[in-house]
């Protein structure tokens, strides 16, 4: 087995190449992988894609579409992902299904903490990602992703089942694409990303600290200095 | 049902110390209202429930009401007689009345035996800072247990008598009052592209510093991003 | 008509030669050939040894797609389909990927790389040793009970006298087990579902008992594969003589499959589990591949009691008619199995959870009673084995009435107070 | 008797699990990546904003930058500047257009009053609901080009409500030409009776809808 | 610990029958009590409820409800938004019946304004507010049972018949939960004529479902026994608390505001309240069945006499809304109980206080009581036949 000996581009990570249709690029990626490793990777990866087992933890308007997202319509069993564990312990998949309060916010992080790696969050619907309609509130937390790592958004208010599917089909072609070893190895399998976060608590007017500065980096150059 | 008048007349007869006053509602559902003073309100709710004409069983919708401190401009149109003899000038002369802010509990009384209602009580703080205590109604009817403890979250009334008068909506470390019309949000607007309004003058203390040179101002806006 | 006793066990055996055809055989050829190149001393070890293996290799299997089958089921009953999109990996360096769904069969296979790889989370507060005991054992626990299981005609890993004794011993120490794992967890729900745990062992583990002594006592032998041997008769050879085609027979398998239900932990006994009250029970602190050992654990431990429900009342490996026989005996026993497991799941997708108070007042004021009178109903039933003609009905009235009668009373008196109602309206 | 529901139970769950087999209707799942979701005219998810010309589609937004939208959104969700010029919209006319128009999809709560309130029928409900992102703040802000899409794929989503708007338009610009030919007409006669003073050329703007008129139902 | 101590209420109702059944804890084998916090991540809390439970072995001698996990600030943010932009935050307020909150809240506004409602709007109404009521009794049901552990299969079913009436919901307004369908004076769009015919269908169709439903689960002798006897709710204690709905009609007192108040056009219909007897989780689970059929019959009179006409009131205007100054209550008959709201305006075009009577808030008054004495599995199953939704509860 070989390792890297050069740093892999740092780009994306981008969906497997379709077997036996490789492109020279590929060729010496996956020569430098390794077949071997690259076949366990893609067992790995095809095993963790297959068997997505959500959180079960509703919060609110998102939840009911989370659960007809399982139901025999939509029926979110087809990708293996219908065991809803309500114990974080089992659950690979966070779904955070609405408006994440201020009051809820240390209970979220704090399940987040508890489950264990690999593991990936689903921002379903405005309020989970954004605060949504009530983002002018003063209990509701702007965006989970003030706190946790955030893998997929999916906007709507809420979401359709379908759009939630689609989500759930991203996260899988993401999962499908991460990398064991180099640079640009998956967040769980890497030593230096963290995946607990610190527990934020109550304070006498907002949370503190209102937001984890090491997660949550929004792009300054998009902030409106002016308006007309 | 009797009416608000008859209510308010019965009550003063049986409560002879008491105030009880008749609060007008000037608009289209003309729903109007007792005002009880404080210090009788209890035993005044006792009787409305009890009293078998009246019955008023349930209280539907126990909610709080915050009237801020108001500065009232009166214009008075004084006519003075020019000095010079010439046609009497109108003066316009403004005065500033000071009117102290309160907290009010507002109550929807029901019969459900009786199928009738609503009445509305009404019982008033002394001011929005000190005075804001209040009797608590939850003796009475139960269904003021958690709507009382919501006004005292997010209004400040604090119920005497109430059982367990803690924080019900927000965590029991908050401080403020949130429903009252001068509580101040928690500055979290750093992350808005799309403010206007209010949220504009919120967000701005967020702006990141303009360049000091003027040479091509760049307004960053999403039509600049790649 | 004569089922009760031994004595035609020598008139039953040349049907069976006759029926040793060489699929019949298949499994043990295999076994011998394989183990005569090796030299004599250890043979004894490779054939206990192929053994083992081969039940960790079929029940491992039958394992897999139970979940899955479980999962397609449920979701049929559920008018949805169930997963049907797991398919095969794509391995770069094939040259080909084949596209097809595979109709999601391979989804526990998804399921147990991803349990495998994930993160193993022991709680700070937890007893470490116990947290980590605890799935091993329930594991080795309820594999142990394959081991007296006819699987076929000349099947049976070890034939053991006192077969059915070593099987209930072995069996209830898995809810022990369950008990160490809500112990070891030091979390509020894992105890309160180690409480029901053992509640429930002690409740269920009588009448599951009770319901089996009958067979022991018509068929006079605690062997399993005797017992299989005592049901291979047919009249016409189209009726067969199965236990659970007697009424003590059929009310004993009722019995043993409410107990068994409760002793698996299934719906609508899950109590220990109870996901809508106790999160996940015992298991709400295990993560990762301990979590798959209990899963496997139960799994294993239904495979087990609907196999022995198959040995005890449904004649075992025996065929339904005696044409069929020429069909292999272990098909016919894993048809049985599956058909008992699929029995299970409906259940499961059907029916709503006790409350711990009734599960052992169901156990104690109805089941236990009632496997009593049927132990009696049996005694009747191997005591007038010698009756013939029109006397064969008023034996098989009266014992029919002898389980019918206190079934409906007892399950009155269990039921008291409680009945649909019907409601007035105010208009 | 004991068990006759727990039997009843069980033959409803066999029942639908044998109807699941030749029943649609206990069948009905729809596999949602290759079957794609039946969506109903009326379905909405986030607004866009409606060009003429699918070939100049920020020439011909109907969008005037009128900002209602913008004040009624109760989310805020929507940002618009005006621009400092003004170009001629659909008839011809003068108008000022958005310089910047934005839509934060992850605050927007598809609520329809934008476009409720919109007099000028230039913002409508899309119907795209695949949307998901990796990056909130880069992926889920759409521009004025990502939000401008033609009037004939209004047409395609929303065929009975395009079709009333467009002839709604089309007799407003009817009504507007002759308007303005008739005053030209006047201007003309005015011009001839007296050529010293020339009158300014003053467009009479279209008559918006009014705004308190609900959007009219589609009658499919 | 004696009753005393858990109902410190001294209301005439609360005095000697404090019913709840708590052991007197004396005997000297007792053990030390368990507290257990279920909530809010949990499977039966509907949501972020959270309720602090002390056990005694599986008996609950106490239970705490901690509200809060939710609460959106729907009000404060109402009080800054124009009366329209409020309507679609009445969508979320309770979200498994968007309609019924929808026209509550016009309800309140139009008596705020002295608005009047044209009668195709009335009846429109009244069909959109029904057959909310069959998606939040069905969806119900399918929760409880799930609270009392069947795998889904019942919410499943419920779910299956749900969705039919939301693909209605959305053909006619656009979204499946958030409809934002009424207006000040009317209703938004105007449903066409095969629209009609297709839910005209649904609803006929409707009591087979029913029967179906109740068939698998109502004789059911688990389900027996789960749920009758358990949770008790005595009526006059419940009209002190109040409790309204369905849970208060299953105690046997008979108030229902579409009776009583006779908004909208309910005089016009005929239809009948069910009552209760017992007041136990059975009789509010039947509550929600029998009101179903009851909701059938009155899609089915609503369908065949709907007028023709406008839908909305021509005074009516979407933009620039300022009611006068005062204030209303409009309170309506939500599938969860007695939905109210309090509106207090000063002449500008936002609410001056805008408050929600939440319905299932006040029911969870006396949740403790109801728990008291029954074990931590009748707790969910209880809290579950309460029917809350944490949108609703928290705002």
């Amino acid at each position: 087995m070989s390792t890297p000996a050069t740093p892999s581009p740092a780009s994306a990570p981008q969906p497997f190449p379709a077997a036996g249709n490789l492109s020279d690029a590929e060729r010496e990626e996956l020569r430098r992988h390794g077949i071997l490793l690259t076949s366990l990777e893609e067992l790995y990866n095809w095993g963790r894609s297959n068997s997505i087992w959500p959180l079960q933890f509703g919060l609110a308007c998102c939840a009911i579409e989370m659960i007809a997202a399982a139901t025999a319509r939509f029926d979110i069993a087809r990708f293996g992902a219908e065991i809803f564990r309500p114990s974080p312990r089992q659950a690979d998949l966070m779904i955070v299904s609405g408006t994440v309060t201020k009051k809820m916010a240390p209970q979220v992080v704090r399940l987040w903490n508890q489950m264990p790696e690999p593991k990936y969050c689903i921002a379903m619907g405005a309020c989970a990602i954004s605060g949504g309609p009530f983002k002018q509130g003063y209990n509701v937390l702007k965006g989970i992703d003030r706190f946790i790592p955030v893998d997929i958004y999916i906007p709507g208010c809420p979401p359709r089942p379908e759009a939630l599917l689609n989500g759930l089909i991203q996260l899988q072609a993401q999962i499908k694409g991460e990398r064991l070893t180099g640079p640009g190895a998956a967040r769980h399998v890497r030593s230096d990303v963290t995946s607990e976060f610190p527990v934020p608590e109550y304070g006498e007017h907002d949370l503190s600290p209102p937001k984890n500065p090491a997660v949550w980096q929004p792009a300054p150059s998009l902030v409106r200095p002016t308006k007309v | 049902m009797e009416s608000l008048e008859q209510i308010r007349d019965r009550l003063l007869a049986r409560f002879p110390g008491a105030s009880v006053t008749l609060v007008i509602n000037p608009g289209a559902a003309a729903e109007h209202s007792l005002l009880l003073g404080a210090a009788h309100a209890v035993e005044m709710a006792r009787f409305l429930r009890d009293d078998p004409a009246l019955q008023l069983d349930y209280c539907s919708n126990a909610t709080g009401l915050d009237w801020p401190d108001k500065e009232i401009v009166e214009t008075k149109k004084l006519s003075v007689a020019d000095p010079a003899g010439g046609p009497a000038k109108i003066v316009e002369e403004k005065t500033k009345r000071f009117e102290p802010g309160y907290l009010e509990a507002v109550y929807h009384l029901y019969s459900m035996a009786l199928r009738h209602g609503p009445v509305i009580i009404r019982l008033r703080t002394g001011n929005r800072t000190d005075q804001v205590t209040l009797p608590s109604f939850t003796p009475i009817w139960r269904s003021c247990d958690f709507q009382e403890r919501e006004i005292f979250d997010l209004f400040g009334i604090v119920f005497a008598g109430h059982p367990d008068l803690r924080r019900i909506l927000m965590w029991d470390e908050f401080k403020d009052h949130p429903m009252r019309k001068d509580y101040v949000d928690p500055d979290d607007y750093e992350w808005e592209p799309t403010p206007h309004d209010r949220v504009l003058e919120r967000a701005k203390a967020h702006y990141p510093v303009p360049p000091p040179a003027p040479a091509a101002p760049v307004s960053p806006t999403p039509e600049a991003k790649p | 008509m004569n089922s009760s006793g031994l004595s035609l066990l020598s008139a039953h055996l040349p049907v069976a030669a006759a029926a040793d055809g060489l699929l019949e055989r298949l499994p043990l050829t295999l076994r011998d050939t394989f183990v005569q190149w090796f030299p004599a001393p250890t043979q004894w070890l490779l054939h206990h040894l192929i053994s083992i293996v081969g039940i960790l290799a079929i029940f491992g299997l039958f394992f897999a797609f139970t979940t899955v089958a479980e999962r397609k089921l449920l979701g049929r009953l559920q008018n949805r389909l169930g997963p049907n999109r797991a398919g095969v990996p794509k391995f770069s360096f094939l040259p080909f990927h084949l596209k097809h769904k595979l109709f999601g069969l391979t989804q526990p296979f998804a399921d147990a790389v991803k349990a495998l790889t994930k993160e193993d989370i022991v709680p700070a507060a937890a007893d470490k040793l116990l947290h980590f005991l605890a799935p091993v054992l329930v594991v080795a626990f309820s594999l142990l009970t394959f081991a007296v299981l006819p699987f076929g005609r000349n099947l049976i890993p070890v034939e053991l006298d006192a077969a059915l004794l070593y099987f209930f011993a072995a069996g209830s120490a898995t809810e022990l087990t369950i008990f160490m794992a809500g112990w070891a967890s030091r979390n509020k729900y894992s105890l309160l579902s180690a409480m029901r745990a053992l509640a429930q062992v002690i409740s269920y583990e009588l009448p599951l008992l009770l319901s089996v002594i009958p067979v022991v006592l018509v068929a006079g032998t605690l062997s399993t594969q005797e017992i299989v041997v005592a049901q291979g008769f047919w009249t016409f050879g189209l009726l067969p003589h199965w236990f659970i085609f007697t009424p003590w027979g059929a009310a004993g398998f009722l019995l043993f499959l409410v107990a068994a239900l409760a002793e698996s932990n299934r719906s609508p006994f899950d109590l220990p589990e109870a996901e809508s009250e106790l999160i996940a029970g015992h298991l709400t602190e295990y993560s990762g591949f301990k979590y798959a050992l209990f899963f496997m654990a139960e799994y294993f431990g239904l495979t087990a009691l609907s196999g022995l429900g198959v040995t005890l009342f449904l004649g075992g490996w025996q065929a339904p008619c005696a044409f069929l026989q020429f069909i292999p005996s272990y098909l016919w026993f894993m048809g049985k199995l599956v058909g008992m497991i699929v029995f299970f799941i409906w259940v499961r997708g059907t029916l709503l959870r006790l409350r711990i108070d009734q599960l052992t007042r169901l156990s104690w004021q109805f089941l236990v009673p009632l496997a009593l009178i049927n132990l009696g109903n049996a005694a009747f039933w191997a005591l007038t084995g010698a009756w013939s003609g029109p006397l064969q009905i008023v034996r098989w009235a009266v014992s029919a009435a002898l389980i019918v009668v206190p079934f409906v009373l007892m399950g009155r008196s269990l039921t008291r107070g409680q009945a649909p109602r019907t409601y007035r309206y105010a208009t | 008797m004991l068990g006759s529901g727990i039997i009843k139970g069980l033959a409803v769950t066999a029942k639908n699990f044998v109807g699941s087999y030749h029943d649609p209707a206990r069948m009905v799942t729809e596999q949602y990546p290759e079957e794609r979701p039946k969506l109903p005219e009326a379905y909405r998810n986030f607004p866009f904003l409606v060009t003429e010309n699918a070939t100049d589609p920020m020439g011909t937004l109907r969008c005037v930058a009128c900002q209602i939208c913008e004040k009624e959104c109760p989310p805020q969700c929507i940002y618009i500047e005006k621009s400092k010029d003004k170009k001629p919209d659909a008839t011809g006319k003068p108008q000022l257009y958005p310089a910047v128009f934005a839509i934060d999809t992850s605050v927007c709560m598809s609520c329809q009053i934008c476009v409720e309130v919109c007099p000028f029928d230039a913002i409508k409900m899309d119907q795209v609901f695949e949307v998901a992102a990796t990056n909130r703040f880069t992926g889920l802000l759409l521009n004025r080009e990502q939000l401008a899409k033609p009037n004939s794929y209004f047409h395609q989503i929303h065929p009975t409500d395009a079709h009333e708007v467009d002839t709604r338009l089309a007799a407003e610009r009817k009504a507007a030409e002759e308007k303005a030919k008739a005053a030209a007409a006047a201007k003309a006669a005015a011009a001839a009776a007296k050529p010293a003073t020339p009158a300014p050329a003053t467009a009479t703007p279209a008559a918006p809808k009014p705004a308190a008129q609900p959007p009219t139902p589609p009658t499919a | 610990m004696s009753a005393a101590d858990l109902s410190p209420f001294n209301s005439p109702f609360a005095a000697g029958t404090a019913g709840p059944s708590v052991r007197a804890v004396k005997d000297p084998f007792h053990g030390d009590l368990l507290e257990v916090s279920m909530g809010p991540q949990h499977p039966s809390t509907h949501g972020v409820f959270r309720m602090v439970v002390t056990l005694d072995g599986e008996i609950i001698v106490k239970l705490k409800p901690v509200f809060g996990y939710l609460h959106r600030n729907h009000e404060k943010i109402a009080e800054n938004t124009s009366y329209l932009g409020s309507m679609p935050y009445t969508d979320r307020l309770d979200y498994l019946c968007s309609m019924t909150t929808n026209w509550a809240y016009a309800l309140a506004v139009e008596k705020l304004a002295g608005q009047a409602v044209p009668d195709r709007a009335q009846y429109l109404r009244i069909i959109m507010a029904e057959l909310t009521r069959l998606v939040n009794h069905s969806c119900l049901v399918g929760f409880l049972f799930n609270d009392l552990g069947t795998s889904f299969t019942p919410l499943l079913y419920a779910f299956r018949e749900r969705e039919k009436i939301l693909d209605l919901f959305e053909s006619l307004t656009g979204s499946r939960m958030m409809c934002n369908y009424q207006r000040f004076g009317g209703c938004r769009v105007d449903p066409t004529p095969e629209w009609l015919a297709a839910a005209s269908r649904l609803v006929d169709n409707f009591p087979r479902f029913l029967d179906e439903y109740e068939t698998m689960l109502t004789g059911n002798e688990i389900m027996l026994a789960r749920t009758q006897g358990v949770g008790v709710l005595d009526a006059a204690k419940a009209v002190n608390a109040g409790i309204t709905g369905p849970c208060l009609r299953a105690s046997g007192y008979n108030y229902d505001v579409r009776k009583v108040d006779g908004y909208g056009f309910y005089p016009r219909f005929d239809f009948r309240v069910p009552l209760g007897a017992h007041g136990d989780t059975y009789d509010r689970y039947m509550m929600r069945v029998l009101e179903m059929r009851e909701s059938v019959k009155i899609l089915q009179q609503a369908f065949r006499d709907l007028p023709a006409g406008p839908i909305m009131d021509p005074k009516s205007k979407l933009r620039g809304f300022r009611p006068k100054a005062g204030e209303a209550y409009g309170r309506t008959e939500s599938p969860k109980g007695e939905l109210g709201f309090f509106l207090v305006s000063d002449g500008s075009p936002n609410p001056y206080r805008y408050r929600v009577r939440p319905p299932t808030l006040i029911n969870l008054t006396l949740l403790e009581d109801m728990c008291l004495g029954h074990t931590i599995a009748d707790s969910v199953v209880i809290l579950g036949s309460i029917d809350i939704v944490l949108g609703e509860v928290d705002r």
